[in-house]
């Protein structure tokens, strides 16, 4: 009956880790979206100011 | 179709879906009144005999592990499982991997691969080869299971196990298929021998997605719809769930003999082709027409090779 | 001692699961953050749009 109570405690515990790991491959993935998404800002930034630039040498 | 194998196939079903299929529906109830439910007699059983569909989802969720045996934790281990799906996909919304116009096995892929950290930077990225695997699979899975939790979870796992506990004996089943077809005809085997046909064949199809869309349907349509009816099997599942129940419940030897079968049921198509180029090519596209008995002939004759496995029940 | 199991049990889920929320927190604010990037990415490309647009109406 020990082992039962045991075996039943260790299936749930087993469902709730696995939801708490995917949370942190989830976190993983949403950090790397981030970066990615400050490289693009920041890429369009420089575009822009060159742009920009351009421009004003032009006039 | 010879009048031979019509008759096999219509004993094995009259068997399987008359009398017996309730007798055997009556004692996978018993069993599934268990507490806690036990695995290694379920297993057993699925072995055996297909499973009716009315219990099939609830049946692979426990072998696959996504349900413990545990009939008092299955709502709250069943909740956890419905979070981690939502979450998942919550996610794959907010970096922009789905969207509504996403079709569903996309959906389950982009789950599966952000799950087993091998999501790719972009969605634009091209697919690698073990992703179209998992896409024929979820694609039949998902004429079968009807729940989008149930059939994410059951594709993981299922997936999963082909890529573990499967994963040093599927390499293993060319040589297997070879070993029993040489017992069967070795006529057969010699002419794809000459062909140099045997490392050719398509095993990609056969072993790593355990025929997902390489079996036809329609052909099953008129001949087995009033089993079908009888054993309440929607038609689209009958041919794969035959398999899968095998593969789910522990076994991936069935592969191999569901493969010797269709070369046996083809063997005069077979023997005619001379080179390997056109003989993979007919294996890779079964005609629709001809192909009725080549399951449960298959399990006739993984029966016959590996034995039946013994209902303890 | 069986009750000690199940207090053990308990426990050990209870663990899993404010592990779980707290990461689930974390997730939320990564996500708010992808979405105002997102809107900055846009309202950005919007921006260079409509520079654009009236670059070539001046031209």
């Amino acid at each position: 009956y020990l082992e039962d109570v045991k075996s039943q405690a260790s299936g749930q515990l087993q469902a709730a880790e696995s939801r708490y790991e995917a949370q942190k491959k989830i976190t993983r993935v949403l950090e790397l979206e981030i970066l990615d998404l400050y490289g693009r800002l920041e890429k369009d930034g420089r575009l822009r100011k060159l742009e920009e630039d351009k421009a004003e040498t032009a006039e | 179709m010879t009048d031979d194998s019509q008759r096999n196939f219509r004993s094995v079903y009259y068997e399987k879906v008359g009398f017996r299929g309730v007798e055997e529906k009556k004692s996978l109830e018993i069993l599934l009144k268990d507490d806690p439910l036990d695995i290694e007699k379920l297993c057993t059983f699925s072995q055996r005999f297909p499973l009716p569909s009315m219990y099939r989802a609830l049946v692979w969720k426990v072998l696959l592990g996504i349900l413990p045996p545990h009939h008092d934790s299955h709502a709250k281990v069943m909740a956890y499982r419905k979070d981690q799906y939502s979450d998942v996909l919550h996610a794959l919304t907010v970096v922009r991997f789905v969207n509504d116009a996403t079709p569903q096995v996309e959906v389950y892929l982009r789950m599966y691969q952000l799950e087993s950290g091998k999501l790719p930077r972009s969605p634009s990225f091209p697919l690698e080869p073990e992703d179209d695997v998992f896409l024929a699979i979820a694609k039949a899975m998902e004429e079968m299971v009807e729940d989008s939790v149930d059939c994410y979870w059951i594709t993981r796992c299922f997936v999963k196990q082909l890529n573990s506990k499967f994963r040093d004996s599927l390499p293993q089943l060319p040589k297997a298929f070879e070993q029993y077809l040489n017992l069967e005809d070795s006529r057969l085997l010699s002419h794809l021998k000459t062909c140099s046909a045997v490392s050719k064949l398509p095993y990609d199809l056969w072993f790593k997605r355990c025929f997902a869309g390489c079996l036809p349907e329609s052909s099953l349509q008129r001949y087995v719809f009033s089993y079908c009816i009888q054993a309440a099997w929607s038609l689209k599942e009958f041919l794969a769930l035959m398999v899968w129940d095998k593969v789910v419940s522990g076994s991936c030897k069935i592969l191999v003999f569901v493969a010797v079968e269709i070369l046996l049921t083809f063997k005069m198509k077979v023997m005619a082709l001379s080179s390997a180029e056109k003989i993979t090519k007919f294996l890779e596209n079964i005609p629709q027409d001809s192909s009725d008995a080549i399951v449960s002939k298959a399990i006739d004759l993984w029966h016959k090779h590996c034995g039946t496995p013994v209902h303890s029940a």
